[in-house]
């Protein structure tokens, strides 16, 4: 523990890189609200997202002329939208960190194998991507939650399925990289093992691109949560989930607008924010950039 | 003699950053003059400076650049164009990457023939075959229709050698030319710079970090460290009785093999730092100077 | 210590790949048959695609060789696997080129050398290591907070030093040095070299200095080895080699280094045959398949001749001395192709017996030879004789011995080790001097007899030997191999005159400008 | 060299095809919902019910569904739809030419714009136009194809009415085509009032489609092209005299094109999947509505013949990519 804290405040230097980059600013208040959100949820918000009250049904916003319980309108059943986007943040939070850093895991492991052994592992794991590659990443999701039955468990699978050779590919094709620099062979001469060199020599200076991989794949976990809902396979729709009301709000787009306007409108800015904080990151964590 | 190339006191620099304090120097018609230095003495940017081709960060804040009586700072940049390729060319450092690797040799060769002179497509073929065999290629016909990759280092340094002399300039820098390819060839590649500056009475500025490619191909030499020229003189006096002590550290410090017994001895620390110490009070006088 | 007999590796070329099936092999390296001993340093040099970076990684066995055998410390390591080797390698270690890509970017310059010390265990715990690491920092010149900053915050001279650090962290019997300088300007190349020069000779490592420069190899190596497309095509002692190269290309690659003196034929000249240092040129003879005959071998330049002898592949050579017991020592390091015999130059039957005995010798060494060190007036008469009885009438007698034998044998060679005081006297040294100018005169004469009968004969002028016959001379000396290598050098190229290390091409260069000045610098050295 | 390099890369695409067709199969298997309880009319009894699982052969153990499913689709019989009753391979290929325009379009929108985006930044490089062309990427770039086109209903199709959001053509206007390419076929018929009306309804999707690859395109060839531009081969241009626009599009871009495509086709692939969502959003009569549709109602022999299109189409995409890397790289050409 001594030693962390000491580490970390040697390297006060970066947390202040950190905060003097704009992006990561802006992608770091993002995905703090978005984490004070989902976890204050209930405290947060003013109904209960499931309760329906047909006669308030439709509701305009309050800034159109709507009803001042319902700050943002009520959607086709009368459910008050500002709590369903809180709770549907929830979902969004749940599904964007255990997915992407699924997805992270084993996609980094393959890639690391893949890139640092060589032959035959590599001609194995290569192959069994150009097969993932050849299907339609969406349909692909969609097939699989279709298969493994609805549920926010099946999402996260379908994604981690989908998506873990998004990290597969750049993790190899790095490692195919580092494996050439001399540092590596400068750990061979001090006999480290295969192991220690990949996990202790390489896998450190994949740190950066890892980091900026999984935080744009939490963007890309919480627009495909959105996109199985749209399509009516993610979660029953007394779950409130951003897709979901999206695609109920679809049916109500030319007499409610912000039914669907105001779920698109979450999940551009999580979405946003996501890669605000990768991009930043990258720049900020490449210590050759960083000079 | 006629001077060709006058530097005049040019102070450039690179963001904030000075890299050319007062740099002095003129090339005669017909010579080779050598400019040596190490690593960010700003060797190189002077040959940019005059050549127009300074990254973007950097900017001549004084001083003046004459070529054969025109103001190079001044002219604008068609003008400096139209200079370009015709009267005044380069021969680059790397081979390996001077030549655009998607095109045949032929259209870069003759690209700057058809372009700066005017000929026509096959007039233009017809010159570059010249040029090929005027810098001992020895089947220029198959050479026009090669990719760079398809040629060795050498080959490639005398493609572009031709490229430069192409339009018959009165003056090319050659920056480091021969630095990135084997002894052997570099040897073959001095003797063919050398012969073709002599028979067409071009000038060059050779810009170089070794001595010992100065000492065989230039007719004058000046030395540059941080950005101001030390010591500057014929070639025969500077190597026989060198004056200023970085100079003399030079010497001391470039390892022969003829000389096995002599003591490499690195550029004294303290000496460096004078030189650095110079060079920031110059920074300051100025700036003095500048605000008074 | 490292030994390569038959090293080859050959490479998959992948843009030779057929339809189907493996890449074809690409040939990298072909045979290479090399020794780098206990504290010796060797340098590698060639031009690009002449292998050498590949070699210097094979030999620690980074790759895997292809053919031949690579044997380290007496342990064959060509087939090892990586877990067996582990414990080998903190005995041989590498410097990289590229100091940026060989420090790994996301660790601390003081971990970074720390780093081997954990890894074979020579540090009790991290701080211990970590401790070390900043005293190596200090030992190559680093002070201060260094250790501390990552790798890119240093300059590339800076870097380079942790590489070297690095390396001799773990107290390495081997190092391999991969064109450590080309990428810094000559101050830092100067800095770099006289650490590497100085650490060599307080660490006792042997260095493996791979170079594009020979320059750089010239300064820092005792031996030399010229690489081209894959094949060693020379090696040898560098004051040998750079004195009288053997190989057409060794002479080209040396040319073409453009020397920092004005020179104007060097720009207009095509590359002439000619080396500097070498006078004439008669017929060439090989040394392998020779059998030689040298005399005075128990000591100095002559036992150094034998091992050269052995090594450059003489069939037989008679190890000849006053005293034979000396010699039983070389009779068996070199095998059956040695053999020893009693003869005194100065008895001339015993000479007459030996030229009956050994019918078959191509090459005669005339090395034996002694040196009163006195001056010529007020000098020992009677050892003044003997000098001229061994330095001279020996010589004398076994080129008369000799000779028909030779003649007999195709020409052969014969080698008379003569110095540079054979054309200047050292008044200090006058009477050895006066025997050895005696002797040079006598080279002349019967080189000039034997022309007709084919005979090549070499005077071989070094200056100052490190022997026990020249022990109170100041240095620098030449190493006696150095002398033994040149003299066959000399042979296989058919140079009839050649002057060996600096001092030696030095005195030959003044001469043959300004002789009387010459013997005015010498005049100085009177007797004490 | 080449030629045989793409028979190499033809042959390693049949191994990965059977992979997809592999997997398919066995996932679609594990279907948990029975496709013929829900095809059966309420009332049939259990023997119509085995009746038509003889018919569709789902009563075969699987690896003997596997290999007739396999050796039908070698011969180009993909099966008959069990919810449209139709021959698969027909329905695929009447919705093939929609998805295609589509993607075609949308391709020729984001390589155009994408391109003229990368090479203004470069032109005026420090200055205001740089800084818009890097917002606009760092913009278009987060944000995937299905947000723009919910965008694009909200904002052009609803709040400011100005475009057709649903369909390829208006419902209401019977036009007769001779073929599945309406907008080829309008074009060489000379057509335009068609062919603009088909264009309306194309915009909004193939927009939402091209963005995201055109933002793909822009920062890939923007930063090759800065690179190309620091090349030693462009000081030399510069040297020659020639002027910055000329250097940019002569001597810089064609080397810079090599890694933006290499890179960009994997983006490619991506628009291409990406229509699957983009035609459900605008209910866009393609392949990818199809098989939304397919997978919602369990057609077992629609979704496995989509499936395969789609893979087929990547594998061909890719290939084009590569042949189009080895045309602009002469190194790999004659390699």
């Amino acid at each position: 523990m001594a030693e962390w804290v000491r580490r970390s405040a040697s390297r006060g230097g970066l947390w202040r890189a950190l905060a003097g980059n704009g992006r990561v600013v802006f992608g770091g208040i993002v995905a703090l609200v978005l984490v004070v959100v989902a976890v204050a949820a209930p405290v947060l918000a003013p109904h209960d997202p499931l309760r329906q009250d047909l006669l308030d049904s439709l509701l305009p916003p309050l800034w159109a002329g709507g009803d001042p319980r319902y700050l943002l309108g009520t959607d086709g059943l009368g459910r008050d939208i500002f709590s369903r986007l809180i709770f549907g943040a929830r979902i969004a939070l749940t599904v964007a960190v255990i997915a992407a850093s699924l997805a992270a895991l084993l996609g980094t492991l393959l890639g690391l194998m893949a890139g640092y052994f060589g032959r035959w592992v590599d001609t194995i794991i290569s192959r069994l991507v150009d097969i993932w590659m050849a299907f339609p990443p969406v349909l692909l999701s969609i097939v699989l939650v279709a298969v493994i039955g609805a549920g926010l468990q099946a999402v996260i699978i379908a994604i981690v399925i989908v998506d873990w050779t998004r990290f597969c590919r750049v993790v190899r094709a790095e490692v195919l990289v580092q494996r050439e620099q001399d540092y590596v062979t400068s750990a061979v001469t001090i006999g480290l093992s295969r192991w220690r060199i990949l996990l202790g020599e390489i896998l450190p200076n994949l740190v950066p691109v890892l980091l900026v991989l999984l935080t744009l794949e939490m963007g890309i976990a919480v627009i495909v949560e959105a996109i199985l809902s749209f399509v009516g396979l993610s979660l029953s729709s007394d779950f409130p989930t951003w897709g979901g009301l999206i695609q109920e709000g679809r049916q109500y787009v030319y007499q409610s607008w912000w039914i669907m306007g105001l779920p698109v409108a979450c999940i551009i800015v999580v979405v946003l924010g996501f890669n605000a904080l990768g991009d930043g990151l990258r720049m900020v964590l490449d210590p050759v950039m960083r000079r | 003699m006629r001077a060709v190339l006058d530097i005049d006191d040019l102070h450039l620099r690179i963001g904030r950053m000075p890299v050319l304090r007062g740099v002095d120097l003129t090339v005669e018609a017909g010579q080779v003059h050598g400019l040596v230095g190490e690593s960010g003495a700003g060797k190189t940017m002077v040959g940019r400076a005059v050549l127009g081709i300074l990254p973007s960060a950097a900017r001549i804040t004084d001083g003046h650049v004459t070529f054969a009586g025109i103001d190079l700072i001044n002219l604008p940049a068609a003008s400096r164009r139209g200079l370009l390729g015709r009267r005044m060319s380069m021969i680059p450092q790397d081979p390996m990457t001077a030549l655009n690797p998607v095109y045949r040799i032929g259209r870069q060769l003759t690209d700057v023939l058809r372009h700066s002179l005017g000929l026509g497509r096959q007039a233009a073929r017809q010159r570059a075959l010249e040029l090929l065999e005027q810098v001992r290629i020895a089947e220029p016909g198959r050479v026009l229709r090669q990719y760079p990759h398809e040629l060795s280092g050498g080959m490639r340094q005398r493609v572009l050698i031709a490229s430069a002399f192409a339009c018959g300039p009165e003056f090319i820098i050659a920056d480091e030319p021969t630095t990135a390819l084997d002894v052997t060839v570099q040897r073959e590649i001095l003797r063919l710079i050398r012969k073709l500056q002599q028979d067409k009475g071009t000038a060059i500025l050779f810009v170089t970090h070794d001595l010992g490619v100065v000492a065989k191909i230039c007719d004058r030499v000046s030395v540059i460290h941080s950005g101001r020229i030390v010591e500057s003189g014929t070639a025969s006096q500077l190597f026989a009785v060198p004056q200023h002590p970085y100079t003399k550290a030079l010497f001391a410090a470039t390892p022969r093999y003829d000389r096995p017994g002599n003591r490499l001895v690195p550029v004294p620390r303290q000496l460096t730092l004078r030189l650095l110490e110079d060079a920031a009070a110059y920074d300051q006088r100025r700036r003095m100077l500048r605000h008074a | 210590m490292l030994e390569a007999r038959g090293l080859a590796l050959a490479l998959p070329d992948r843009a030779a790949k057929p339809w189907f099936g493996a890449a074809p092999l690409r040939p990298i390296l072909n045979g290479i048959d090399m020794t780098v001993g206990a504290g010796e340093s060797l340098g590698i040099v060639g031009e690009s695609g002449s292998g050498k970076t590949t070699l210097g990684r094979c030999l620690l066995r980074l790759y895997k060789p292809t053919g031949g055998r690579l044997v380290f410390d007496g342990t064959d390591i060509t087939d090892m696997e990586e877990p067996e080797l582990r414990p080998l390698r903190a005995r041989m270690q590498m410097i990289f080129q590229d100091p940026q890509a060989s420090l790994n970017p996301r660790r601390r310059i003081a971990q970074i050398v720390a780093q081997p010390l954990l890894a074979f265990g020579l540090a009790a715990d991290r701080q211990a290591a970590l401790s070390a690491a900043h005293g190596l920092l200090e030992r190559v010149g680093l002070n201060g907070g260094y250790g501390r900053r990552y790798p890119h915050e240093l300059s590339g001279g800076q870097r380079q030093r942790v590489g070297i650090a690095r390396a001799i962290a773990v107290k390495p019997a081997l190092v391999v040095a991969d064109e450590i300088v080309s990428g810094l300007d000559v101050s830092t190349q100067a800095q770099i070299l006289a650490l590497l020069a100085e650490l060599k000779r307080d660490l006792g490592i042997a260095l493996v200095l791979i170079s594009h420069d020979l320059s750089v190899v010239r300064v820092v190596c005792d031996r030399v080895m010229v690489m081209q497309q894959g094949s060693v095509v020379e090696t040898g002692p560098c004051a040998a080699l750079f004195a009288a190269p053997s190989h057409p290309y060794t002479r080209t690659l040396l040319e073409a280094i453009p020397l920092p003196e004005i020179d104007p034929a060097w720009i207009e000249d095509e590359p002439s045959a000619d080396v500097g240092s070498a006078e004439g040129r008669a017929r060439a003879m090989d040394i392998e398949g020779s059998v030689a005959f040298v005399t005075g071998c128990n000591r100095g330049i002559g036992r150094e001749m034998v091992a050269a002898l052995a090594t450059a592949g003489a069939a037989k050579i008679y190890a000849s001395a006053r005293h034979v017991e000396g010699l039983a020592d070389l009779a068996a390091a070199h095998g059956g192709r040695v053999e020893t015999l009693a003869l005194d130059v100065t008895d001339h039957g015993g000479v007459a017996a030996a030229a009956q005995k050994c019918g078959d010798v191509t090459l005669l060494i005339n090395n034996a030879g002694v040196n009163a060190n006195r001056p010529l007036i007020g000098g020992d008469m009677a050892e003044q004789r003997r000098e001229i009885e061994t330095n001279y009438l020996g010589t004398l007698a076994m080129c008369g011995a000799f000779a028909p034998v030779l003649g007999r044998n195709g020409g052969g060679a014969i080698v008379n080790m003569l110095t540079i005081l054979s054309r200047v006297n050292l008044p200090a040294l006058g009477s050895y001097s006066a025997s050895k100018a005696a002797t040079f005169s006598l080279t002349q004469g019967v080189r000039a007899q034997l022309a007709g009968q084919g005979t090549l004969v070499v005077g071989v002028m070094p200056g100052a030997v490190d022997t026990e016959m020249s022990a109170h001379l100041p240095q620098p000396k030449l190493p006696p191999m150095e002398v033994a290598e040149a003299a066959l050098a000399a042979v296989r190229q058919g140079i009839e005159s050649i002057y060996v290390g600096e001092m030696a091409q030095g005195v030959a260069a003044g001469l043959a400008a300004n002789a009387t000045e010459v013997e005015k610098q010498f005049a100085e050295y009177l007797p004490q | 060299m080449s030629g045989s390099y793409f028979l190499r890369r033809l042959l390693l695409a049949v191994p990965t095809l059977f992979g997809v067709a592999v997997i398919v199969f066995v996932l679609l298997r594990v279907v948990p919902g029975d496709p013929i309880a829900m095809m059966i009319p309420p009332g049939a009894g259990a023997d119509d019910i085995e009746n038509l699982r003889r018919v569709y052969g789902l009563d075969q153990p699987m690896l003997v569904q596997f290999t007739r499913w396999l050796s039908d689709v070698a011969r180009g019989d993909f099966g008959v739809s069990i919810n449209l009753r139709q021959d698969v391979g027909r329905l695929v290929l009447s919705r093939l030419p929609a998805s295609l325009e589509l993607a075609v379009v949308a391709t020729a929108l984001a390589v155009l714009s994408g391109g003229l985006l990368a090479i203004a930044g470069v032109y005026w490089r420090g200055r205001w136009p740089e800084a818009v062309v890097d917002g606009l990427t760092g913009l278009t770039l987060a944000i995937p194809d299905f947000l723009w086109g919910l965008v694009f209903i909200l904002v052009l199709g609803v709040l400011l009415p100005v475009l057709p959001i649903s369909g390829r053509l208006d419902p209401r206007q019977a036009i007769a085509f001779s073929s599945q390419f309406y907008l080829a076929e309008s074009l060489l018929r000379g057509e335009f009032r068609v062919l603009g009306m088909l264009f309306t309804h194309l915009v909004l999707p193939a927009a939402a489609l091209a963005l995201p690859l055109m933002a793909v395109i822009a920062r890939m060839l923007k930063t090759s092209l800065s690179e190309a531009m620091t090349q030693d081969y462009v000081l030399v241009a510069r040297v020659k005299g020639f002027t910055r626009g000329r250097i940019i599009l002569r001597e810089a871009l064609r080397n810079a094109m090599i890694p933006t495509v290499t890179l960009t086709g994997v983006q490619f692939t991506f628009l291409v999947g990406g229509t699957v969502l983009v035609e459900r959003i605008f209910s866009y009569p393609g392949i990818g509505n199809m098989a939304i549709g397919a997978v919602i109602s369990r057609d077992l022999p629609l979704i496995q013949g989509l499936i395969l299109t789609f893979a087929a189409l990547f594998i061909a995409i890719n290939l084009l990519v590569d042949l189009t890397t080895v045309m602009l790289n002469p190194r790999v050409r004659h390699g």
